[in-house]
């Protein structure tokens, strides 16, 4: 029977796997932006696997503002990009060190 | 439910009321006339410390269903951080100006992070909490990368905010395991459930405290979670800086001691070692780097991960004293960190920002006032009494003492002296060297008249500590 | 003048508001001319008016009890237990006399040889003499805790601001050093307010503590402490932190701030851990012998002044240290008095005759811009009556009788004797030590033909130097030539401390 | 009697502060004659406190000036106690203290430092004084120190001759050498008897004798043997006893009244003041006397051998103080102490007569002071002459001389002391070196006075042609002082040494004391002087002299073959057995390299280089490390963070 | 049942296929398509769990606008494909490493120690027939939840705030009117005598002289060249 462990094991699976997205990546920036996307599907998931589990509203209430939140968070999260582009020419994950040390 | 028990959050509403109209009025207010929108931010300020002087409960309220708390802590927070975010406005103004930044945005992203943070100060559920934070948030990235032609700002900004969604992502995670092992997001009920059922006090809270921890740590910047910190520190512009450097630090105390405190106290045993791994490390790596960096700004941050893991230790004590000391060491730090940040503005002219510890030099010479007011800061966040700084190293220690770690205790005094050569170098290099820029200093009567009092402020508190620390005692007690 | 009210107040805050007066006055005028400035005259009244006043605490003192006097007790930290809360005994009045003796000698004698910033120098100095008297009257550990870290403040400034070529790593050697020092102690006032609840020293006296917090709050103090001294061998800050010093802020650290450490033992460590000093006397009683020693070789081996001073200091401060660590050697025997006296009059003495000393470089300094030994030569040729201070102070510093080096350094070979013959043997070597390498610099220094031209053409001393030197040298033989009212001053204290030494706290 | 004493030790600090001070004021004049008028107060007065005491009946006083400090029960003053010994030592010492300040005006004549000069010696009067009349053991050391002081400033009078200021330094150190052990003494009598004064010291002599204390693991040493010997090695220092001995020769360097004053007859003759006045202690300790009498036997005989080798007028008479010194010792060590302190008064009197006569040969020659070039001057300076052959003879001790009074009476009590003999090395050396010594004095004083005086005119022309008497404020001193170096002993004798003068003040034990097995066979210094001709003493006191007539008058080339024949003896002597080189080689040497070594390796390298600076360095070298972790790479900066929630996860699940 | 859990699994595959294909697609504009994959497959799942208001906003919110946003952001930037390093970071064997331990941690945590092993009792009590999700939820939405809902408002009011400041350009040389300042303007505003100083103030350059030109334009409601420094770069 499908139940919270398997939607457990799905979000743990793509939380994991968003997290190794962004710190193997160098290539660009928007895979970043779209690596947190997935990992707050992640959260979204356990969010809803509990709520349902718990036979309680307030989770799904809670994903309802992460998903207001985050499409927030991706808009700025463009913009900035945006800015970054214009200045540097490149959303290059790579020369994206300026400042170190 | 009661319409007039929403009175409690007046200073919200206040503040969003009065954002509300700010953003209106600078769209009718031409760039050389911008310091209506700053004296319009100023007032919204003082209007929403009215509101909170107005409406300082008795004792503690909670309101809109347990979302909502007002308490003595959350009294004293609110006004400390709405007075912070004014002196980083007043610091600002010139800066601004000088620079081509002076724009209604600025103070508007400002008072937005300051909404932001009175409802983190003010949550009482993981959901606010959440909410809060975001807010705060998104105001600081926005503001990292306002002066949009700065290639480094852009780049800090970019580094902030991807670090920023992933801790909060990783916070949002822990939430989730919280929310499914207690079943609730408000603090009160999660510690009754706990309480209630002392066998979900066990991995799967544990491992969504983990992941608490890890929000926690970024916010307030604390290894290994602390690496945007410097970037952002020496990448924003500097008035954007002073904004990050002070009073989120008090939000971000707000989230430890809300979540950690009022909601996972119970677990103080497993997020204690936690805490007190990276307190520790904060303590040591923060400091160790700083000695060698040449930006002023940064050195700055790495000395901000520092006094974190001063606040941490606190924290990790786990006492009414630990957390009071956290308090205390929050506020009297961020005065000092305000204040420096706030001479490196007052120091920047157009087209030049003082964020090299080199532009210190001689600034004895070029202003012997103002050079003792930083020597004054310098040695307060070095922890040299009297000044205010070394007060709170005092209660921190004294704190962690009480818990039986004296190893710790000493660790923090050695490591302190570390920090103390970074502090001493600021200190010599006005006071010891030539100045290589001989140029007065411009800045308005106002943001001197203030930083004169900021600085005169460490020296005064830290003359007269006790009623602080009786508030803070107070206030956690 | 007894009989002010708040004498300690007012002899820890004239100064300091004093000095921030003249921060306010600021440098008028042509700062490079001598004549001009209003700040000088005010720092030399300020600096007076505090000696005078201070001499009140001598004519009010009551000789016969070991009580504190001149108490004043504020709240200052209710909710930490610390109040302001001043006193003294036989054991600091006598150090705050010293504090505003040698304080308006330093102003005198720095009137027109400081030509940047001179109302800052003031200051500084002005400034740190309140938070030194602060130190020796401060009966709250809290209190006492500031005012000792307080005071690195200026003294970093003096250093670093008017000091010589290495003065930016001398100074911060000498700041982070003396800070690391402290906050240990830090650490262990915390633990003792945790004990007691308040950070009262006479309470921390009284407290029952045990063995091992004892050591471990002992080991706070004395790296405070014994960094202050400084003690061997943790003493490296001080040969740098003088040499680089101006001629001011090596008196002042010479004569006063070194004795803070000494005070700290005597005031701290003895009575309130004593039976961790105990315990540790023998280190104790070893590091002063190689502090005597082996710095006395070392002090031999100088080619600068100042430095050969500093390490004479650090041989000098062994034996303030020897006299204080002697009481658990003597059990039921007199002589922990006598011994402990004599550290106490070494203290005194020391002020005088190392400030004279360093004094006497600054003079040279100011003429000739260097502090080499082998730059000079013949000085007497030129400078007679400044050779003749010079070798004055010269064999007080060597310790000869009728001077002030020598009684407490009799005192303290007369007891260490008691307590070992060794001790003492050890000891009495400075008596070759300190001669030979305090009189070759004078040798190489003031004796001989005139070395070269820059020395043929020295002015001997001027009436502002002449009147410096001669108050130091009058006190130095007066000091040396009747002890009595400095030792008299002091043994009812030091009765009561070797009392509270020799008990068990636990 | 309280006033005199006070006016008898303040009168020359008066006069030395004012000629100091106020130097340029008073002139030239104004300092020598304020100096002689206090010092010829202080002789007066001292004269008449000793007649007093001899003849007026006075008893002795111990009298308290002041309390210098009380802490501990340690009651720590300054007084006096004035005896006859005490009485004694103040007139010998302000007699010749005026002798010598006459005598400066002439010698000082055109120096620029002469009102200083005056001030130095009558602070030196104070200082010696305030020695010889403490009551208690802190004011010697003050008077100790003092005299020490005041010498070391005089040797270095002329601070611009380099060897003067080398010489003023060593002596300083070698006699600081001396106090050291001196202190050590003093502390030791605080540790046995709780007190510093004399009187108390004496009366609990039995107690201390008692006790023992554990210097070295295991041993336990009698406390007074140990009290006497560290007080003897203070004496050592001051009286220029071997091995403490080689400041006294440089100290030549000092201008000649200073080295008559302090080199020869007052100062170095502290340290056999301070034993005598410690005779109660001494008596008790038979190991300490041994020690004594063999380190006096040893200086007497080497130091006077070395006098034979030496060409310095001065040097020559300050070997043959060391010599005499030693004399002095072996009768202390013999518990001869009046005896001793009896040659230590005509021995003052002598040795500053041929020193001033010394120096009186220096002014004509001016400040030549090579022997080998000089010669003849009987012709020309008659009276420097005649009052050198007194000071010569009394040295040799011949018969009717002061000299001979003392060293006769000396040696015979050396011969007697019969209880050395459990001893017997002890008894033998002491017998040998007094008994050679006297042919020895009497060589190298004859050599010395036959080479200056008579044969051949070695000077230059130029030197020769200037040739003629000093004046007289030289001159009358040295009649002055001839007149007491050729009567006081024949005076004297009978009273001091037979005639119970010291009184108390000199404590002899029963079985120690030769003087009174000596007096049982006293017939009066007549005959004695009768007696002398059938002495060994006298013979060989002839001898040398003969032997010096011979090698240096009638064949003056012998001694250079006998320096090529035994060139190696002749080596050590003039390396003066390489004490000098042992000490500033050896010990000043060492010394530095310790310090260098310390310093450098230790300090430098050890302390500051490795632990402080290199804690800092490694601090900043672990900035350095850790700096590089943030590599502003976004990745990095993520990956510490999943690191970092790895690990609390980690934690969590497998290990807690 | 067996067909939940044939439809449960085959989505989780799809999702998870979907993920690696937004980590590991070269092409920007192909994860994003992975990316849209993955919320259909997740608005899915989510039916299949009964959430199915919030199935539908995922796919209106995230796939309608957000997805939408980002595809724009690509296509805007035009980041050039083939330029884009192909590297994984040097961190790669690592990072794996690591994740693979979380994720090992993680499903023990969920499988093992969660003290639920047998995942039936794990399984979602089906809810009741006349259950309506929106309602339920809506029902929170306004009463329990307003001061979050209100945040919310506020965040997007935020975000519309700073994302305008950050990209918002004026662009030159368009033509404007600001009847405002038209209306508002004298006479002698229209000719102004400038002084100018002798010799130019420090550090300023050139500035006054172009401050003289740029004037009118700005008086004009048109912002100066200066102040949009990115424009210049185009």
């Amino acid at each position: 029977m499908i139940g919270l462990q398997h939607y457990l094991t799905l979000s743990a699976m793509l939380f994991v796997l968003a997290i190794a997205g962004i710190v193997i990546n160098r290539r660009n920036l928007i895979l970043l932006l779209m690596c947190i996307e997935l990992m707050l599907l992640a959260v979204n998931f356990n969010f809803i696997a509990f709520s349902r589990h718990l036979g309680d509203e307030t989770g799904q209430v809670f994903v309802f503002f992460i998903l207001t939140v985050a499409a927030a968070e991706a808009a700025i999260g463009l913009a900035i990009l945006v800015v970054l582009f214009r200045n540097r020419r490149s959303i290059n994950v790579d020369e994206l060190n300026t400042m170190k040390g | 439910m009661d319409i007039t028990s929403f009175v409690a959050a007046a200073p919200e509403m206040t503040l969003l009321g009065a954002i509300c109209v700010v953003l209106l009025a600078d769209l009718f207010v031409d760039d050389d006339k911008r310091f209506i929108t700053f004296g319009l931010a100023l007032a919204s300020l003082a209007v929403t410390l009215w509101a909170l002087a107005a409406t300082a409960p008795e004792g503690r309220i909670v309101i809109f269903d347990g979302s909502y708390v007002s308490d003595p802590l959350s009294q004293v927070l609110k006004i400390a951080a709405t007075g912070f975010v004014a002196l980083s406005f007043i610091y600002s103004r010139d800066f601004l100006a000088a620079n081509g930044l002076h724009k209604g945005e600025f103070y508007l992203l400002g008072l937005f992070g300051l909404l932001g943070m009175l409802i983190m100060i003010s949550s009482n559920s993981l959901l606010t909490m959440y909410l809060g934070l975001e807010t705060l948030a998104l105001a600081q990235y926005a503001l990292v990368a306002i002066d949009r032609n700065n290639v480094t700002s852009a780049e800090s900004a970019m580094k902030y905010f991807i670090l920023g969604a992933i801790a909060s992502g990783g916070l949002l995670y822990g939430i989730s395991w919280v929310y499914g092992v207690t079943g609730s997001l408000e603090f009160d009920e999660i510690t009754a459930a706990i309480t209630a059922d002392p066998s979900l006090n066990s991995l799967p809270l544990w491992f969504g405290l983990a992941f608490l921890i890890v929000g926690i740590g970024f916010k307030f910047g604390a290894v290994p979670f602390h690496m945007w910190l410097p970037d952002v520190y020496q990448g924003a512009r500097s008035p954007v800086t002073l904004y990050i450097a002070s009073a989120p630090k008090l939000a971000a105390l707000a989230l430890t001691l809300r979540i950690l405190v009022d909601g996972l106290g119970v677990l103080h045993d497993t997020w204690a070692d936690m805490v007190m791994v990276i307190a520790v490390l904060s303590i040591l790596i923060g400091n160790i780097i700083a000695i060698v960096q040449t930006n002023i700004k940064r050195m700055l941050g790495y000395s901000t991960i520092g006094h974190v893991g001063f606040i941490l230790l606190a924290v990790f004590c786990g006492t009414a004293e630990g957390y009071a000391a956290a308090l205390f060491y929050t506020l009297t730090y961020v005065v000092a960190a305000a204040g420096a940040f706030g001479m490196v503005i007052l120091l920047s002219r157009r087209g030049y920002e003082a964020e090299n510890l080199a532009d210190f030099k001689g600034l004895n010479a070029r202003s012997p006032w103002f050079a003792m007011i930083m020597m004054f800061l310098m040695l307060s966040l070095a922890g040299i009494p009297p000044f205010i700084g070394f007060f709170g190293k005092l209660n921190a220690i004294s704190a962690v003492l009480d818990v039986g770690y004296t190893e710790l205790a000493v660790l923090m005094v050695i490591v302190s002296v570390i920090g103390a050569y970074y502090y001493l170098r600021v200190i010599w290099y006005m006071y010891f060297e030539d100045a290589e820029d001989k140029a007065v200093l411009q800045s308005s009567a106002d943001a001197r008249v203030v930083m004169s009092l900021n600085g005169i402020a460490v020296l005064a508190l830290g003359i007269a500590p006790g009623w602080l620390w009786a508030l803070c005692q107070q206030v956690l007690g | 003048m007894g009989d002010i009210d708040n004498l300690l107040s007012i002899l820890i805050w004239l100064p300091i508001l004093g000095g921030v007066a003249l921060l306010a006055i600021g440098d008028q005028g042509d700062p490079r001319s001598s004549r001009s400035g209003t700040m000088r005259v005010v720092a030399l009244a300020v600096s007076l008016l505090t000696f005078l006043l201070s001499l009140g605490l001598y004519t009010g003192f009551d000789h016969t009890t070991a009580e504190m006097q001149f108490v004043e007790r504020i709240p200052w930290v209710p909710s930490l237990g610390a109040d302001y809360y001043l006193g003294v005994d036989g054991i600091s009045a006598p150090l705050i006399l010293l504090t505003t003796f040698i304080t308006p000698l330093v102003v005198i004698s720095a009137w027109e040889t400081i030509k940047t910033r001179p109302a800052q120098y003031f200051a500084a100095f002005l400034i740190l003499e309140g938070l030194m008297v602060g130190v020796f009257s401060a009966l709250d550990g809290l209190l006492f805790y500031v005012f000792w870290e307080a005071m690195l403040v200026p003294m970093f400034l003096i250093i670093g601001v008017w000091g010589g070529a290495r003065r930016i790593y001398a100074t911060v050697k000498f700041f982070l050093y003396t800070f690391l020092g402290s906050v240990l102690m830090l650490v262990a006032f915390i633990y003792l307010y945790r004990v007691t609840g308040s950070f009262d020293l006479l309470g921390f006296m009284d407290a029952p503590i045990g063995l091992t917090a004892q050591k471990l709050i002992f080991i706070g103090f004395l790296l405070a402490f014994a960094v202050k001294v400084p003690m061997w061998p943790v003493h490296t800050w001080l040969p740098d932190a003088h040499v680089e010093a101006p001629t001011g802020g090596s008196v002042i650290l010479a004569a006063i701030m070194l004795k803070m450490g000494g005070y700290g033992f005597v005031r701290l460590s003895l009575p309130i851990v004593p039976d961790a000093s105990a315990y540790f006397a023998g280190l104790m009683v070893a590091l002063s012998l190689i502090a005597v020693v082996y710095v006395g070789f070392v002090a031999l081996m100088q080619k600068d002044m100042k430095k050969l001073i500093a390490y004479s200091s650090i041989a000098h401060m062994g034996f303030v240290t020897l006299g204080f660590f002697l009481v658990w050697f003597l059990q039921g025997e007199s002589g922990a008095v006598l011994g402990i006296s004599g550290g106490m009059v070494q203290m005194v003495s020391h002020g005088l005759i190392s400030g004279a000393m360093f004094l006497c470089v600054g003079v040279l300094y100011d003429r000739m811009h260097s502090r080499k030994i082998s730059d000079y030569g013949g000085v007497a040729n030129t400078m007679p009556v400044f050779a003749a201070f010079m070798v004055l102070f010269a064999m007080a510093n060597a310790g000869l009788p009728g001077t002030s080096g020598f009684v407490g350094e009799f005192m303290v070979i007369v007891a260490s004797f008691k307590a070992n013959v060794w001790f003492a043997f050890f000891a009495a070597t400075t008596l070759v030590l300190g001669a030979a390498y305090t009189l070759w610099m004078v040798k190489r220094v003031v004796y001989g033909e005139v070395a070269n031209e820059r020395v043929g053409e020295l002015e001997d001393l001027k009436r502002r130097e002449y009147i410096v030197l001669g108050v130091l040298a009058v006190a130095v033989l007066v000091v040396g030539l009747w002890p009595a009212p400095l030792v008299d001053m002091m043994n009812p204290s030091i009765e009561h401390l070797v009392e509270q030494a020799v008990r068990s706290k636990y | 009697m309280y006033p005199y004493y006070l006016t008898i030790v303040l009168a020359p600090l008066f006069a030395a502060i004012v000629a100091g001070f106020f130097g340029k004021q008073i002139g030239r004049a104004g300092a020598h004659w304020i100096t002689i008028l206090a010092v010829g107060l202080s002789c007066l007065l001292s004269a008449y406190v000793l007649y007093q005491l001899y003849w007026g009946g006075a008893e002795p006083e111990n009298i308290s000036v002041y309390t210098w400090a009380v802490t501990d029960g340690l009651r720590m003053e300054i007084g006096f106690l004035v005896d006859r010994l005490t009485a004694l030592m103040m007139v010998v010492v302000t007699f010749v203290s005026l002798m010598v300040h006459i005598y400066t005006i002439g010698y000082m004549h055109d120096d620029p430092g002469y009102s200083r000069f005056f001030s130095y010696i009558s602070l030196f009067t104070f200082s010696m004084l305030m020695l010889v009349m403490s009551n208690n053991f802190l004011q010697l050391f003050f008077g100790w120190e003092a005299v020490g002081l005041v010498s070391y400033l005089l040797i270095g009078f002329w601070f611009k001759r380099e060897t003067a200021i080398v010489a003023n330094l060593k002596a300083f150190l070698v006699n600081r050498v001396g106090d050291f052990g001196f202190l050590l003494g003093i502390a030791a009598v605080v540790m046995f008897t709780g007190t510093l004064d004399y009187a108390e010291v004496f009366a609990s002599r039995d107690s201390i004798a008692a006790q023992s204390i554990e210097v070295f693991g295991g041993t336990a040493w009698n406390a007074m043997t140990v009290i006497c010997i560290l007080l003897f090695i203070g004496a050592m220092g001051k009286s220029a006893q071997a091995p403490l001995h080689v400041w006294l020769p440089d100290s030549m360097e000092g201008p000649t009244p200073i080295s008559a004053l302090i080199h020869a007859a007052t100062m170095v003759t502290a340290g056999i003041f301070m034993v005598a006045r410690m005779s109660p202690l001494y008596e008790l300790s038979e190991v300490a006397l041994a020690t004594v009498i063999v380190i006096g036997a040893i200086t007497a005989l080497f130091m006077g051998l070395l006098g034979i080798v030496q060409n310095d007028i001065k040097r020559v008479v300050a070997y043959s103080t060391l010599s005499q010194l030693g004399y002095m010792t072996v009768a202390l060590g013999a518990s001869a102490y009046g005896a001793a302190v009896f040659h230590l008064m005509t021995h003052a009197f002598f040795k500053a007569l041929l020193f001033l006569a010394a120096g009186s040969v220096i002014i004509a020659m001016h400040h030549e002071q090579d022997i080998r070039k000089m010669g003849g001057l009987r012709k020309y300076m008659p009276i420097t002459y005649w009052t050198s052959l007194i000071g010569t003879l009394a040295l040799i001790g011949f018969p009717g001389s002061s000299g001979f009074y003392s060293k006769d009476l000396l040696i015979e009590a050396v011969r007697d002391s019969h209880w050395l003999s459990t001893d017997a090395w002890v008894y033998w050396i002491a017998c040998l070196s007094v008994l050679l010594g006297v042919f020895v004095t009497a060589l190298y004083s004859f050599r010395m006075f036959f080479l200056v005086f008579h044969g051949k005119e070695r000077m230059d022309a130029k030197t020769r042609s200037h040739l003629h008497e000093t004046p007289a404020v030289v001159t009358v001193p040295l009649i002055l002082l001839a007149v007491p170096s050729a009567v006081i002993g024949w005076i004297t004798v009978e009273p001091i040494l037979f005639g119970g003068f010291f009184g108390e003040s000199i404590v002899v034990g029963e079985s120690h004391d030769a003087l009174a097995k000596l007096g049982e066979h006293w017939h009066g210094s007549l005959a004695l002087l009768l007696h002398a001709p059938v002495t060994p003493v006298f013979w060989l006191a002839v001898a040398g002299t003969a032997t010096a007539w011979y090698l240096y008058l009638v064949r003056p080339e012998i001694p250079g073959k006998i320096v090529e024949r035994f060139s190696s003896a002749y080596k050590l002597l003039v390396n003066k057995y390489y004490f000098d080189d042992l000490y500033m080689k050896g010990f000043a040497g060492a010394g530095r390299s310790i310090g260098k070594v310390l310093w450098e390796k230790g300090d430098q390298r050890l302390i500051d280089g490795m632990l402080v600076n290199g804690t800092a360095n490694s601090v900043g070298r672990l900035a350095g490390v850790l700096r590089q972790l943030q590599t502003g790479y976004l990745y990095t900066y993520a990956f510490a963070m999943i690191i970092g929630l790895t690990m609390f996860l980690g934690w969590l699940v497998w290990f807690r | 049942m067996l067909f939940q859990i044939i439809l449960f699994y085959l989505f989780a595959a799809v999702l998870i296929g979907a993920a690696l294909g937004v980590v590991f697609s070269r092409n920007p504009v192909h994860s994003i398509m992975y990316l849209v994959l993955a919320f259909f497959q997740s608005a899915m799942l989510w039916l299949l769990a009964e959430a199915e208001f919030l199935a539908i906003v995922l796919v209106l919110v995230y796939v309608g606008a957000v997805m939408v946003l980002f595809l724009f952001v690509v296509m805007m930037l035009d980041v050039n494909v083939e330029s884009i390093s192909r590297q994984l970071t040097r961190y790669a064997p690592l990072a794996t490493g690591i994740a693979f331990i979380m994720a090992l941690a993680l499903i023990q945590l969920i499988w093992l120690r969660s003290g639920t092993e047998d995942p039936s009792l794990g399984a979602f009590q089906p809810n009741p027939a006349d259950y309506d999700n929106t309602k339920a939820l809506g029902a929170v939405l306004y009463t329990e939840h307003v001061y979050a809902f209100e945040i919310a408002a506020v965040i997007l009011l935020l975000a519309i705030v700073a994302a305008i400041t950050l990209t918002m350009r004026r662009r030159p040389g368009l033509k404007v009117q600001d009847i405002s300042k038209q209306v508002a303007v004298r006479a002698k505003d229209r000719v102004r005598v400038v002084k100018m100083d002798a010799e130019p103030k420090e550090k300023m350059g050139a500035e006054p002289k172009e401050k003289m030109g740029t004037e009118p334009m700005e008086k004009m409601g048109v912002a100066p060249r200066e102040k949009m420094g990115a424009e210049s770069k185009e």
